[in-house]
């Protein structure tokens, strides 16, 4: 091995860093280290005069490994890699210490953290001594694509993919397609009918020649990798077809709430509680009935069934109070003498239209009631007989400051959005992450809002977390542009830091094939010693802490590595006592 | 307890001038803009809340409508075209109208014919009176003039018969604003259950009632001062006249022509060219419809502008002709004068626009006794 | 089948009258023509009501109904009730919307007719109106280089395909390069945005030009010649060394763009440290040299010989592509409009894009909050040797959900004042913090559970949104409505925030002209289709992205800039492009739907 | 000087690493004395390390890895479970308190609780004062 000889960078990220670590210190205490050629500082690394500096230094300095203190490794790791790899050493020949969101921005004593960011770079320094460089490897892409779920989300991206000329496995768990969106009659703001709206697309979906869709199907795991992976699909519950595709849409979206936890509210005790769900039901005849058949005279409308409330959701559904809106224009068209109260927390008309239609809908002779959504609930009960209505809400109307009463005949939940019971089993099939509401993480949130972190994985529309269809059509074709561009690249890089055996050393006690996740070691009769697939592993690591024998190295993790890592994390330990 | 809401009582605010009702979405931006909204007397918002949930009890015992004098900063400001000065000045035809026992004002503020059913028919029984009444009992037209050359109108209009029939009116119109002030007291000190005023502090703060009355000083703190000065201008113009014509009938309607300096005479022009000179600035605002204060009229605020002005015109008319000698003109002028000056009085001062002038300076006095309420 | 339909149309206006009314009488005369139509009525010919419909239905026999207009869909719900109680099938009642279809006058009476014939035929529009195709040249161009931009262009490129990235300032970044954290997970924008920024810039597809301007555009759907202006940099960009000794040395100065006009940069300048390209430029308008021929104090200090060319001219440069990113963003609205709020006549009244300096590392303090002094000379500047602020307020919906400047509703602000209250506290641990809104709308992924979080810390969160600021001793005090308290608030503090709303950038009209993209109510450019094609335009190739079509935060833009990019993907992968919707005349229409299901006789 | 407690953390990529960088992105505050090493997945944490870190000095070995079920890699974490209840217990025979050793499951969006952990170790290790390795190591080192 050559002798190494280590570039040190330490980031200040303006004042993110520099406020709490005297880098000055750290670049001067690590500069003395062997093996270190130089340290140095400077503002923003990150940015393109940062990385120049390093590339600058790589020649000027012939470095061969290369250390930078900043943030975490999960935001820049990728961009120094690159940087390194432009001044032409392999990327795997560097290393970052995570001197911001685990030092800087939690600690309040400037020595301390001083002090920990020096443990922290020297780690790294000692670390990055044992790195060894990698092959980038990449596979083809499989141009076919599988989206789950069949919702207007789903059915968007799939035109887009196959419109291209792209084949598309679209399949959905129910026995048609559409989604939510096609149960609702009118849309918002341009009360525009949702039925027309998805008609073409649900045409050219089925129509097209480049789209396979499968109802009545689910999934129950994914093998394989990005570009290349493979399911057999469950049709009716039985195994059916295998697939072979390149990437994968999750477009399952989310479900109603079940209103019946709410007490106050009663859904189940009163017939005449509903859901929005089922509201929409009804209008798409334009008749809105009681149970006993008879128009209401007093409709009221409760926002935020539960969302917004620590007791059941705390997150904002996104779409609810448009639709609330919608229903006064319905309810009005249907019923031009009834009253309407509009029970809310506060309106939440953001999108493009949406306070125009708002405003509009003021206009509608309705009342509009402000609710505190977590603290105290209004309360439905029934009425006395001689009331001439059938139930009565009683609250607390925020903005008169008044307790009221509020005569109703119907009254219309706007139930919260919340994710499937069974999303657990897609989650593990195609090995993306939920976030505390059940909501599919994406590798970003703002600047990678479809993406995951699993390559070749994807999630769109209100999976993702709540949304209204043209935020869900955006998404959609987010992903297809990130599908496509990797179509048409034809190849796609895949995972470096996997694990391998030194069949010398194994014994050929097969404990890896076991622990192994992805099936990805086998063992050879042959030879007597076990091999990994790297395409298939994802390079966890579990089968080298188990290999009793040290036969397995998991690359980029190596025992050395690590130890040298801890050793590093300790060496200044006792230089203060 | 709870308060039922009631969404039919926005169709009977409608009949009184209400407009875009719905419109408020609750900014607050009218309440803070008001200079005469102040801690625990908080409108407009509060009070158009009130009015578009329906809460006719709360909104019954509001005092908050009479202490606005519609500058109109909270209309031009409103981010939603909710016109809250305008709102509130629905809120005090409303108001009026259920201080008003008769259920005229109602009638009124509502039906257009009825206000001007009743209008004629008070002009009908002042025609009738000088046309037929009295001269059946002697009191006739004459041409001859007085030894100056004026026109004898006391022999035309008696004198003691007009007082005593000013005293009338003036008992009854009183008569009925104070039934209906009580009726306000009612709703908006003695019902609020949970406070107390004592009787102390009802003598105490009486002096604001007649201060108020005499300078609107509230008027004056709104940003555009201009308005105020116009107002007591007119104001006192008006209470001048009225209280010249009720009490000192004798001294005022006189055949005698006096010298220009004679305060009967100046105190005449005075309350004249005040009146009119508030008339001509709230008939051309309106017209102009510029200023937000003037760009809604109700009918109620027009007829009440046409019947003062024609009173003062008429006024003006029965002067002129008088001390000119022109007897029939004098005549013609002074029926007429009286034939919109009666009905003027009888309806708009206890049941329209005009019994402000009474609600006004007691709602003030009111606001003073609830702050210094104490809790039960 | 359709032809055994029995129709009647119905006509529906509710926008009221326009400059050029649409002829309703014509639109019944064409519907009239189709032996499936009985009969056709306008709203005006009758009062619309269950009975009066329902009598309709019943009298004609209608099976189907068509609602034509300016948002039917108010009335649509009547209809189908009406059909229900006649006995026919709710779902029969087909609508068709104009304002949907940017049908706002006469002009657009041939669009209104082919909606019409869709209706009555049962063809969905969208299928009927299938302008051709036209083969598509590869290269894109992407009008704006903010992160709406960026994002299409990194998109693109990696499908391998040339992009022209057309930026007007001189750097790429936009408004979010200027932002200090971002809602709701506080990571830093720099951290997350230069990255992309010199992702683009070393991408090998990619050709960046700043500092130039979309002049002309013509051509067609796949085949588009665009005149561009470059406008000259005054300084070699392959050259500079970004040494930054010529701004040094350089005398004139003008307030930066950048800093929102907090700071104070050179004729010569860099707009901001991580700015791409890494390079200088020159104002023309500050350089004094280029206003009195004389200096060039630049050029005697500039170590690169040849670099800086103070005559270099604007040129024009000619380039042809296939499809048209357009993502020109947004402007923040002027605060001084609302002279209640004494934006401009208060020194330590800031717009939200000036406090978002203030609060940047990079900003005029170094990321500390101070109040707004003056220097010797008696500019108001921001220092840090001024004292700091304990008391702050913030407004929300300033120019926003107002009749008086703008309608709607700005999406952003809301949260953006969150987090202003949040790093606040973070600078400021022992401010107070007042946010006085009208409806929180916390709508986002992760925005509640932050609103909530915010809460928590101790800001005071009042609704009311509070009517004006005043001088008051050498402060400011806020008027207005705590309206859950029902109180009146007269509140002295040190520093009032406005959170202004967005508007249109400023050339959105001109691109609007320029590719005849309509522009929508508050002017923004007018999207294809509101729920299905939120990217698209009526004209073939170009697509929006981002903050020209509306206001939207970032993982919005984002997601808009890709799903833009998806597009012009599948049209580079096809090798063709669909050509323009509004070109497509009515004829055409016709003779699609009868080619698509031919009338049976 | 002041007994001040080492932590030696490792943190599985997924989960805790993220966890850990969210109670920074979220400004929460913690005791400085841990050091945290990333490795992917918590499965890959050998004995040897944690050995290593006792033997370096180290008062505590802190482990943290995806919810049980909320593996990226499945089962990593379970396996991690069940290496970590033995040597919990051959640490305790080798005389190293079993409190030193500690296993956590911190999730992604668990900032607040990973602070919350690292000031409850701290506490813990506080009271357990310096581990028996350290002060011998601190003894070498003063002799030298």
């Amino acid at each position: 091995m050559e002798e190494p000889r280590i570039g040190v960078y330490i980031c200040w990220c303006g004042t993110n860093i520099a406020k709490m670590v005297d880098v000055e210190a750290v670049s001067a205490e690590v500069g003395k280290l062997p093996h270190v050629v130089l340290a140095k500082n400077y503002k923003y690394m990150c940015s393109d005069p940062g990385q120049e500096l390093i590339v600058k230094d790589i020649h000027g300095h012939q470095l061969n490994r290369v250390v930078v203190a900043a943030c975490s490794p999960r935001i820049h790791e990728l961009t120094f890699r690159k940087a390194v790899e432009k001044a032409g050493i392999n990327p795997y020949l560097f290393e970052m210490a995570n001197i911001r969101e685990q030092d800087s921005w939690v600690h309040t004593d400037r020595t301390e953290a001083t002090s920990k960011a020096i443990d922290l770079v020297v780690a790294a320094i000692r670390r990055v001594q044992f790195h060894e460089p990698l092959q980038k490897r990449s596979v083809n892409v499989d141009p076919a694509t599988l989206i789950i779920g069949g919702g207007i989300s789903g059915m968007v991206a799939a035109l887009e993919i196959a419109n291209a000329g792209k084949k598309v496995y679209l399949i959905e768990k129910t026995g048609r397609l559409g989604g939510h969106v096609i149960k609702f009659d009118l849309t918002f703001p341009h009360l525009s009918s949702a039925r027309q709206m998805i008609r073409p697309i649900l045409q050219r979906v089925e129509n097209h020649p480049n789209i396979d869709v499968f109802l009545n199907t689910e999934i129950r795991d994914v093998t394989g990798y990005i570009g290349n992976f493979k399911t057999t699909i469950r049709i009716n519950e039985t195994e059916s077809t295998e697939l072979r595709f390149g990437n994968i849409i999750a477009a399952v979206g989310l479900k109603p709430f079940d209103p019946s936890k709410i007490e106050e509210y009663g859904y189940g005790k009163f017939p005449d509680v509903i859901t929005s769900m089922e509201f929409e039901e009804m209008l798409g005849t334009g008749q809105v009935l009681t149970k006993y058949g008879k128009e209401p005279r007093n409709i009221a409308i409760i926002h935020c069934v539960g969302s917004r409330n620590k007791k059941y959701h705390e997150y904002c559904s996104r779409t609810c109070c448009m639709v609330a809106l919608k229903f006064v224009h319905q309810i009005r068209a249907s019923l031009p003498s009834a009253n309407i109260f509009e029970i809310y927390a506060d309106m939440r008309a953001y999108g493009k239209g949406h306070e125009e239609f708002y405003a509009l809908t003021t206009h509608k002779q309705i009342i509009f009631l402000m609710y505190d959504q977590q603290e105290r609930l209004p309360v439905i009960s029934q009425a006395d007989r001689n009331d001439n209505c059938n139930m009565v809400i009683r609250m607390n109307e925020k903005l008169s400051g008044e307790s009221i009463e509020v005569p109703v005949d119907m009254v219309i939940l706007m139930v919260n959005m919340e994710a499937h019971e069974n999303v657990k089993e897609v989650v593990h099939a195609i090995g993306v992450s939920l976030c505390g509401n059940q909501f599919f993480i994406e590798k970003h949130p703002k600047l990678d809002p479809v993406a995951t972190t699993t390559g070749g994985v994807y999630i769109v529309g209100t999976c993702q977390g709540p949304k209204d269809i043209p935020d869900s059509v955006s998404q959609a074709r987010a992903a297809a542009a990130r599908i496509l561009a990797t179509i048409a690249t034809g190849s796609v890089a895949v995972e470096v830091t996997t694990a391998s055996t030194n069949e010398k050393l194994c014994c050929g006690c097969q404990t890896c094939v076991k622990v192994c996740p992805y099936s990805a070691i086998s063992y050879n009769e042959e030879k007597r010693s076990s091999e990994v697939n790297e395409v298939l592993c994802k390079g966890c690591g579990t089968c080298g802490s188990a290999c009793p024998a040290g036969a397995i190295t998991s690359k980029h993790f190596t025992d050395r590595q690590i130890l040298a890592e801890i050793e590093g994390i300790m060496s200044m330990s006792f230089k203060g006592v | 307890m709870s308060i039922r809401v009631n969404p039919d009582l926005r169709n009977e605010l409608i009949q009184f001038g209400i407009g875009d009702w719905n419109a408020c979405y609750h900014c607050g931006t009218c309440t803070a803009i008001c200079p005469l909204s102040e801690e625990g007397f908080l409108f407009p918002r509060k009070k158009i809340r009130l009015m578009q949930m329906g809460l006719q009890g709360p909104l019954e015992s509001s005092v908050e409508p009479w202490l606005c004098y519609y500058c109109g900063d909270c209309t031009k400001t409103c981010p939603r075209d909710a016109n809250p000065g305008e709102l509130m000045m629905s809120l005090r035809r409303y108001l009026t109208s259920t201080y008003d026992w008769t259920g005229l004002s109602k009638k009124f503020y509502t039906s257009k014919i009825w206000e001007l059913a009743w209008i004629l028919f008070f002009a009908a029984l002042v025609i009738i009176s000088f046309l037929v009444i009295l001269p059946s009992f002697g009191y006739k037209f004459t041409t001859e003039l007085t030894a100056e050359g004026g026109v004898k109108l006391n022999s035309f209009a008696p004198i003691p018969i007009i007082e005593a029939f000013d005293w009338i009116m003036a008992i009854i119109v009183a008569t009925l604003l104070i039934s209906n002030i009580l009726r306000m007291y009612y709703k908006i000190i003695w019902k609020n259950s949970t406070t107390k005023v004592s009787l102390w502090v009802h003598i105490r703060e009486f002096w604001l009632l007649i201060f108020n009355f005499a300078v609107q000083p509230k008027f004056s703190k709104c940003d555009d001062k201009r308005y105020w000065g116009a107002h007591w201008f007119l104001m006192s113009g008006y209470t001048i006249m009225f209280i010249v014509i009720v009490v000192f009938l004798p001294w005022f309607q006189t055949e005698k022509i006096l010298p220009v300096w004679d305060p009967q005479r100046w105190l005449g022009y005075y309350a004249t060219f005040g009146l009119l000179f508030g008339l001509v600035i709230a008939i051309f605002g309106r017209l102009k419809k510029k200023d937000i204060k003037f760009r809604f009229s109700h009918v109620s605020d027009w007829l009440f502008l046409v019947m003062l002005t024609l009173t003062v015109i008429t006024g003006i008319f029965i002067h002129i002709f008088r001390i000119n000698g022109m007897p029939m003109a004098t005549y013609v002028s002074y029926i007429t004068h009286m034939a919109v000056l009666v009905p003027m009085i009888l309806i708009e001062v206890p049941f329209s626009k005009w019994s402000h002038l009474a609600y006004r300076p007691f709602a003030v006095y009111f606001t003073q006794l609830k702050k210094n309420a104490v809790l039960k | 089948m359709d032809h055994k339909d029995s129709i009647g149309v119905f006509f529906f206006d509710l926008m009221g009258t326009v400059n050029d009314p649409i002829n309703y009488s014509e639109l019944a005369k064409y519907t009239l023509g189709f032996q499936q139509v009985l009969q056709a009525w306008h709203y005006s010919d009758f009062p619309w009501n269950e009975e009066t419909i329902r009598k309709k239905i019943e009298t004609n026999d209608l099976s189907k109904i068509i609602v034509a207009g300016a948002l039917p869909g108010t009335v649509k719900t009547l209809f189908s009730k009406a059909m229900s109680m006649a006995g026919k099938n709710p779902s029969s009642v087909i609508l068709v919307s104009f304002n949907e279809y940017g049908i706002w006058s006469d002009k657009e009476i041939e669009r209104a007719k082919a909606l019409l014939i869709c209706a009555i035929r049962d063809i969905p529009y969208e299928i009927a109106a299938m302008p051709g195709d036209a083969p598509v040249n590869p290269a894109t161009m992407i009008i704006g280089g903010g992160i709406s931009g960026i994002q299409a262009a990194l998109e693109i490129a990696n499908g391998n395909t040339l992009v022209y990235l057309i930026e007007k300032t001189g750097t790429i970044g936009g408004k979010m390069a200027t932002f200090d954290k971002t809602f709701p997970t506080l990571d830093c924008a720099a951290c997350i945005l230069t990255p992309k920024m010199v992702e683009v810039n070393q991408h090998p597809n990619i050709r960046l030009m700043s500092y130039c301007e979309v002049r002309e555009v013509t051509g067609d759907a796949g085949n588009f010649t665009v005149k561009l202006l470059q406008k000259a940099r005054k300084v070699n960009v392959t050259t500079c060394i970004g040494c930054g000794t010529c701004a040094e040395k350089c005398p004139a100065t003008a307030p930066s763009e950048f800093d929102s006009g907090t700071t104070m940069r050179k004729a010569i300048y860099m707009p901001f440290p991580q700015a791409v390209p890494n390079k200088y430029l020159i104002d023309a308008e500050s350089c004094i040299y280029l206003k009195t021929g004389k200096c060039r104090a630049c050029v005697k200090a500039c170590p690169v010989p040849d670099c800086i060319n103070l005559d270099e001219p604007d040129k024009e440069v000619l380039i042809k592509v296939g499809n048209i990113i357009v993502a020109t963003g947004y402007k923040t609205f002027d605060a001084a409009r609302m002279e209640q709020y004494g934006y401009g006549k208060y020194p330590n009244v800031l717009a939200a894009l000036e406090f978002e300096r203030l609060l940047n590392a990079s900003g005029p303090t170094g990321g500390n909050i101070h109040y707004r002094t003056q220097d010797k000379k008696g500019n108001w500047i921001f220092s840090t040797e001024a004292e700091k602020p304990e008391k702050l307020a913030i407004i929300h919906c300033v120019g926003s959900r107002d009749k008086n400047y703008n309608k709607y509703c700005s999406r952003v602000c809301c949260m953006y004042s969150l987090k202003f209250a949040h790093l606040i506290l973070d600078k400021l641990p022992e401010a107070e913090v007042f946010e006085y809104f009208i409806d929180m709308r916390s709508f986002g992924k992760g925005y509640e559970e932050f609103y909530e979080r915010i809460k928590e810390e101790g800001v005071s969160i009042i609704r009311g949104k509070t009517a004006k600021v005043e001088a008051k001793n050498g402060k400011l005090l806020i008027r207005g409505e705590d309206i859950l308290r029902s109180e009146l608030i007269e509140n002295i503090v040190d520093m009032v925030i406005l959170s202004t709303g967005l508007e249109p950038g400023e050339d959105t009209k001109k691109i609007s002209e320029m590719l005849g993209i309509p522009t929508s109510d508050g002017g923004w450019l007018e999207e294809a289709n509101y729920n299905t094609d939120p990217t698209g335009t009526f004209r073939g190739g170009i697509m929006l992205a981002g903050t020209c079509q509306g206001p939207k935060d970032i993982p919005d833009s984002v997601a808009q800039g890709s799903a833009a990019a998806a597009r012009v993907i599948q049209n580079i992968l096809r090798g063709r492009v669909t050509k323009d919707i509004s070109g497509l005349t009515l004829e055409e229409i016709e003779n699609h739907i009868n080619e698509i299901s031919p009338i049976q006789v | 000087m002041s007994y001040r407690p080492t932590i030696v953390a490792f943190l599985c990529n997924w989960c805790a690493y993220t966890g850990a960088d969210l109670a920074g992105t979220s400004r929460l505050r913690y005791a400085p004395n841990i050091r945290i090493i990333r490795v992917m997945c918590s499965g890959r944490i050998e004995p040897t390390f944690i050995l290593k870190a006792f033997q370096q000095g180290a008062d505590g070995v802190l482990i943290c890895g995806c919810h049980p079920g909320d593996c990226h890699y499945q089962e990593g974490n379970y396996k991690c479970l069940r290496r970590f209840k033995l040597i919990q217990k051959y640490v305790d025979q080798m005389g190293i308190e079993k409190d030193r050793l500690q296993l956590e499951w911190i999730s992604a969006s668990e900032g607040r609780q990973f602070a919350e952990l690292v000031n409850n170790m701290t506490k813990t290790l506080l009271i357990l004062g310096p581990s028996k390795i350290k002060s011998s190591l601190e003894v070498e080192h003063l002799k030298q």
